[in-house]
């Protein structure tokens, strides 16, 4: 319980001191939060391994009158990844900072946005309190915006606004769910709401809520805002925004459709939301196909990966009925959030050496990058790995539980949407490849410092691991999970 | 007669809103917003939300008018271009038409449910009106994440700055005749305004008022002193000024872990102790607030403008 | 029936600011948009909180937390329309352009 | 009885001050003379209604409030009147 | 007596109605803010009336919107100089020419 205190407030008190403190204790203070923060998620992970999930009802005012958080399996399988992307994030900031000479405006923006955003994140995977969720939520949407526009330039600008205005419409039409829901129940809490009567008005409010989550996930057709936001933002910044600010609003719906009111999902309207990503899987993969820039290559990739989770509402509990195939959809939905988390992190950071060496992310400059950056272009081959989906990754484990079970449940056309998003996976990854491992070198690069090209290598390598030892991640996010999608396995 | 009184100020409500958004020119839309602001309070009022109503007066008819009125001022300045591109109307207009079907449908079905008990609890939150005890103790959370919010979008507002312009003062370079009406006025309103906004968050522990009230009020005497050159733009270096920033989330926050040091909850208030805690963190939250609100409207730094 | 009336002008108000957040191109008016949903969104929960005979305290807090939410979400918003004015003379966004 | 009486007197004539400034408002052929009508109508309409409202007021705070609300009111007025009508008077007004 | 408050406040809000017309019609910026802080002294009686009526503790909404009422204006006064921070007094005093005081030179100057 205390790591959990710890989880939400660190975050927090670190933005306060890099406000209040004087800058040159900024790097210090970032990285000895970053530190902290691991150390505490880790020890989360064990308690709730150990010993179940914890709850904890803040100011002891138990619900409906108070806020409770619960961290389960889920929860504490994001965290963890979400620290572990915050310290590569740090990590890789500091040398990022140095090498593009960011002004002081950007680098004191920086550091005080990412401990916000980190604050929202851990906020939003632990609350069971609705409005709570669309506070933080709202935390984690400003400060994603601002650092979209970090850069200042009239393109981030653009970008920033219009990621802006997707969130507001989002941030509207979740609240307007949220309300219907209060106003008929009483009650805000996930598990209070569970045990509801239903009302007429409650698929109304599932429907609003989803609507405002599905366009602060950036699902097709809302996607439109993604590349150009990730692509604009320094590359630390897109990793945080690729990585681990959807899967903020993901989760949301998980706990709306799953745990709050799984007797809503028909199935039409989980084949609804299935469909939906099935296009975003094709269609981001043949954006990312015809991209000529490393970043919104990998931003497009995100429109695509994020796709594939949604695969997750029919196979796993379309009308609430458990079937033997629910968890291992489930927990491959999941595995594929995990691991798309540190492939992507780990490809923006990979690209922000890239840009720091050649001065650019257009495929044509990084011909031949691989002589120079071995270590930064393994990294992006091992993330590919993971993107497409090929073994040993956690992407495939991720894959290969969806395909199984959309085979069992004799969803043949999810099963084809799995391979061909793979295949275009690989065959817009290929393009980037391709042009690192040429012969012929474009540009003369910078030196690039070993402990820098280190940090995404790490992250990508944690991907393989992922599904490698995937014995113990997979057990982990068992740990409290829903009970529709329980029994099945 | 109560009913005709309603029709009346939805009828007004409506025919503003319509205006707003329907009107041509931004500077029409951004005044009938203003008077759009006023008469939701009044509805507010209806309503029987007084905690709701003060802060819709503050804000919505207040602050939120003097930030797009700026705004637009800004965008004429810069003689952006404005040509305005048709959207996409019937899309949008199906739209928002379904979603205020849906809602109208939604209210005539929603059941009565049984709300939570905040009375019951009220004696040991440390506050009398019950708007307070819900926002200070019993969804401390919401608030403190709020507290955070703002500086989130403050931060965010101060990243607009140019690289070059970073270290100059937040804000236009406001200025006013020393001894004309501009300077009198906002020498003569800032004291009335203080005792006014302390007052709010001293008396909103038990009646109509709160932090984020008085916090809004202050905000707007701050803005009104420095549009009058009464208060010099600060800089976003100003150590005194970064400490009012993060004064109010951090009380917040330290006194929510030394409960949890102590061995409550996080966050959670002692009910002996309910009373002045709650009355310091709203002292602390609403020099926070104010000051945070004022510099979001001011805008991020900005070097003079050269003399014309 | 005044409440009824309330949460009616709630819901028309919600339609009308999402109308105007999808359609109008001037940014500034987008933003005046967005604030005229939330608000229209919350008069329809202070109608809805308000059914129960006394009032319920609760819609209220929530409420005053969103307008504030609201508010700075404006602030950004407005701030980011300046800059962008600021830097490229325009108010409106530039073309949709998924292609390279 | 008497409270209630000066109450209906004082309100009403509060509200013909205001009607009166709207018509000004409306009918009065330039912003000059539109202003003029507006700023003494409304001070003095508020003025009249808070007057009459004193007499149902129960407490001195009541009435110390309203009297506070009416200065203010006459303060922002005024300042506000002169202040635009001089940006009135120096800017060009473009049609909007 | 509460059915003649009741005819107030709608008087009340009748007249701000005719007000909002000239907020329509314009034709200068100055006619709209001016009609807009008639609806705003307007709004304060209204609340006033509803005090009366309903709940004394409406008085301090009814301040708090008095007190912040010139806000708006004050801004537009702003906005209507010629670099958008000035005081309309400032260019009547002068014959043109320059409007920065000698604060802002001084800021420009460090």
């Amino acid at each position: 319980m205390t790591s959990l205190v710890v989880l939400l407030t660190l975050p927090l008190v670190a933005a306060l001191a890099v406000l209040a403190l004087p800058e040159r204790r900024r790097e210090p203070l970032g990285l000895l939060t970053v530190a902290i923060g691991l150390v505490a998620a880790l020890t989360l992970a064990a308690s709730v391994w150990r010993s179940g999930p914890v709850l904890l009802t803040l100011g002891g005012w138990t619900p409906p009158l108070g806020i409770a958080l619960r961290a389960d399996g889920l929860a504490v399988a994001l965290i963890l990844m979400s620290a572990l992307v915050m310290s590569a994030v740090a990590l890789a900031a500091r040398f990022e900072m140095r090498a593009t000479r960011v002004g002081p405006r950007a680098a004191f923006g920086f550091w005080v946005l990412m401990a916000l955003l980190w604050g929202a994140l851990n906020a939003v995977y632990v609350s069971r309190d609705l409005f709570n969720l669309y506070v933080g939520i709202e935390l984690l949407s400003l400060a994603a915006v601002a650092l979209v526009a970090l850069s200042g330039t009239a393109k981030a600008l653009a970008a920033a606004l219009r990621y802006m205005i997707f969130a507001l419409v989002g941030s509207v039409l979740y609240l307007a769910g949220v309300v219907l829901t209060y106003a008929a129940h009483g009650v805000l809490d996930i598990g209070l709401l569970a045990a509801r009567m239903p009302a007429e008005s409650d698929a109304l409010a599932l429907g609003l809520m989803t609507a405002g989550l599905l366009a602060k996930t950036a699902l097709f057709p809302f996607h439109v805002w993604l590349p150009t936001a990730h692509a604009a933002a320094p590359a630390p910044a897109s990793a945080l925004l690729s990585a681990l600010v959807p899967k903020a609003s993901f989760l949301i719906l998980i706990r709306l459709w799953f745990e709050a009111m799984p007797d809503l999902a028909s199935s039409a309207a989980v084949m609804m939301l299935a469909v939906l990503g099935s296009i975003a899987v094709i269609w981001g993969g043949v954006l990312a196909l015809v991209q000529s820039r490393l970043k919104l290559i990998v931003a497009y990739s995100t429109v695509a990966q994020l796709g594939y989770l949604f695969l997750i509402f029919p196979l796993a509990g379309g009308g609430g009925s458990v079937q033997p195939w629910s968890a291992g959809a489930w927990t491959g939905a999941m595995f594929l959030a995990l691991s798309h988390g540190l492939a992507k992190a780990a490809m923006f950071l990979a690209a922000g050496i890239c840009i720091a060496a050649v001065g650019s992310d257009r495929l044509g400059d990084l011909r031949g990058l691989v002589r120079h950056l071995p270590m930064t272009v393994a990294a992006l081959a091992l993330a590919a790995i993971t993107l497409a989906g090929l073994p040993p990754s956690g992407g495939f484990t991720a894959k290969y539980l969806l395909m199984t079970s959309a085979l069992a449940a004799g969803q043949w056309p999810l099963a084809l949407v799995l391979v061909g998003g793979g295949l275009l996976a690989a065959a817009y990854l290929y393009r980037p490849m391709a042009a690192l491992f040429a012969r012929e070198a474009r540009i003369a690069p910078r030196p690039v410092p070993r402990i820098w090209q280190a940090v995404p290598l790490t992250l990508a390598a944690s991907a393989i691991l992922l599904g490698l030892f995937s014995a113990t991640p997979f057990d982990l996010l068992q740990i409290g999970r829903p009970e529709p999608a329980e029994e099945g396995l | 007669m109560s009913l005709a009184l309603d029709l009346a100020l939805c009828a007004l409500i409506l025919g503003v809103s319509l205006a707003a958004v329907a009107g041509a020119g931004v500077f029409r839309a951004v005044i009938f917003f203003i008077t759009y602001g006023l008469f939701v309070a009044i509805g507010w009022a209806r309503l029987g939300a007084y905690d709701v109503a003060l802060a819709e007066a503050a804000i919505g008819a207040g602050l939120t008018g003097v930030l797009l009125l700026t705004a637009q001022g800004r965008l004429r300045r810069v003689q952006a271009d404005r040509t305005e591109r048709p959207g996409a109307p019937l899309p949008a207009a199906l739209a928002g038409g379904a979603v205020t079907l849906a809602l109208a449908w939604a209210w005539f079905v929603l059941p009565v449910p049984e709300a939570p008990d905040v009375a019951q609890a009220l004696p040991q939150s440390g506050a009398g009106n019950p708007v307070t005890a819900v926002l200070l103790n019993f969804r401390a959370w919401d608030t403190l994440l709020e507290s955070i919010v703002l500086l989130a979008a403050l931060l965010g507002v101060w990243m607009l700055a140019r690289d070059a312009d970073w270290d100059a003062p937040l804000g236009p370079r406001y200025h006013a005749r020393p001894s004309g009406v501009l300077a009198y006025f906002g020498r003569v309103l800032p004291p009335i305004g203080l005792i006014f906004g302390v007052y709010l968050v001293w008396a909103g522990t038990e009646t109509v008022g709160g932090a984020f009230q008085g916090g809004t009020v202050l905000a707007g005497v701050v803005l009104v002193a420095m549009m009058a050159q009464v208060l010099p733009p600060p800089r976003a270096s100003k150590r005194l000024l970064r400490a009012a920033l993060v004064l109010g989330p951090g009380v917040f926050l330290l006194s929510g872990l030394a409960a949890a040091a102590l061995g409550g909850s996080f966050l959670s208030l002692s009910a002996a102790l309910a009373k002045p805690a709650i009355l310091i963190i709203e002292a602390a939250l609403t020099v926070s607030i104010a000051v945070t609100l004022a510099l979001l409207v001011i805008g991020p730094a900005e070097a003079p403008e050269p003399a014309p | 029936m005044s409440l009824t009336v309330f949460a009616l002008t709630g819901a028309a108000l919600v339609g009308l600011g999402v109308y105007g957040l999808l359609a109008l191109p001037h940014l500034l008016r987008r933003v005046i948009a967005f604030n005229l949903t939330g608000s229209g969104l919350f008069l329809f929960f202070g109608a809805a909180g308000a059914r129960g005979g006394a009032v319920d305290p609760v819609p209220q807090a929530l409420i005053i937390t969103g307008i504030v939410v609201a508010l700075s979400a404006s602030a950004l918003a407005v701030g980011l329309v300046v800059a962008l004015a600021r830097s490229s003379g325009k108010v409106v966004l530039p073309d949709e352009d998924p292609a390279p | 009885m008497i409270a209630d009486l000066a109450t209906y007197a004082f309100t009403a004539l509060g509200l013909v001050f205001f009607a009166a400034g709207t018509v000004g408002l409306i009918r009065f052929p330039d912003t000059f003379s539109r202003l003029h009508a507006l700023t003494k109508a409304d001070n003095l309409g508020l003025g009249f209604i808070a007057l009459g409202i004193a007499f149902q007021a129960g407490t001195l705070a009541q009435l110390v409030t309203l009297a506070l609300i009416w200065a203010l009111a006459l303060l922002a007025a005024g300042a506000v009147a002169q202040l635009v009508a001089r940006a009135a008077l120096t800017t060009s007004q473009e049609e909007e | 007596m509460t059915l003649w408050l009741h005819l107030l406040a709608l008087g009340l809000l009748a007249t701000l109605a005719g007000a909002l017309w000239r907020v329509w019609r314009g034709p200068s910026q100055a006619d709209r803010m001016m009609a807009a802080q008639l609806v705003g002294t307007g709004g304060v009686g209204v609340l006033i009336v509803l005090a009366a009526l309903q709940d004394w503790a409406l008085l301090v909404v009814a301040l708090a919107l008095a007190l912040l009422s010139a806000l708006a204006a004050v801004g537009f006064v702003k906005t209507q100089t010629p670099d958008g921070a000035g005081d309309p007094e400032e260019q009547s005093a002068r014959d043109g020419g320059r409007y920065a005081p000698a604060a802002s030179q001084k800021d420009a100057a460090t």
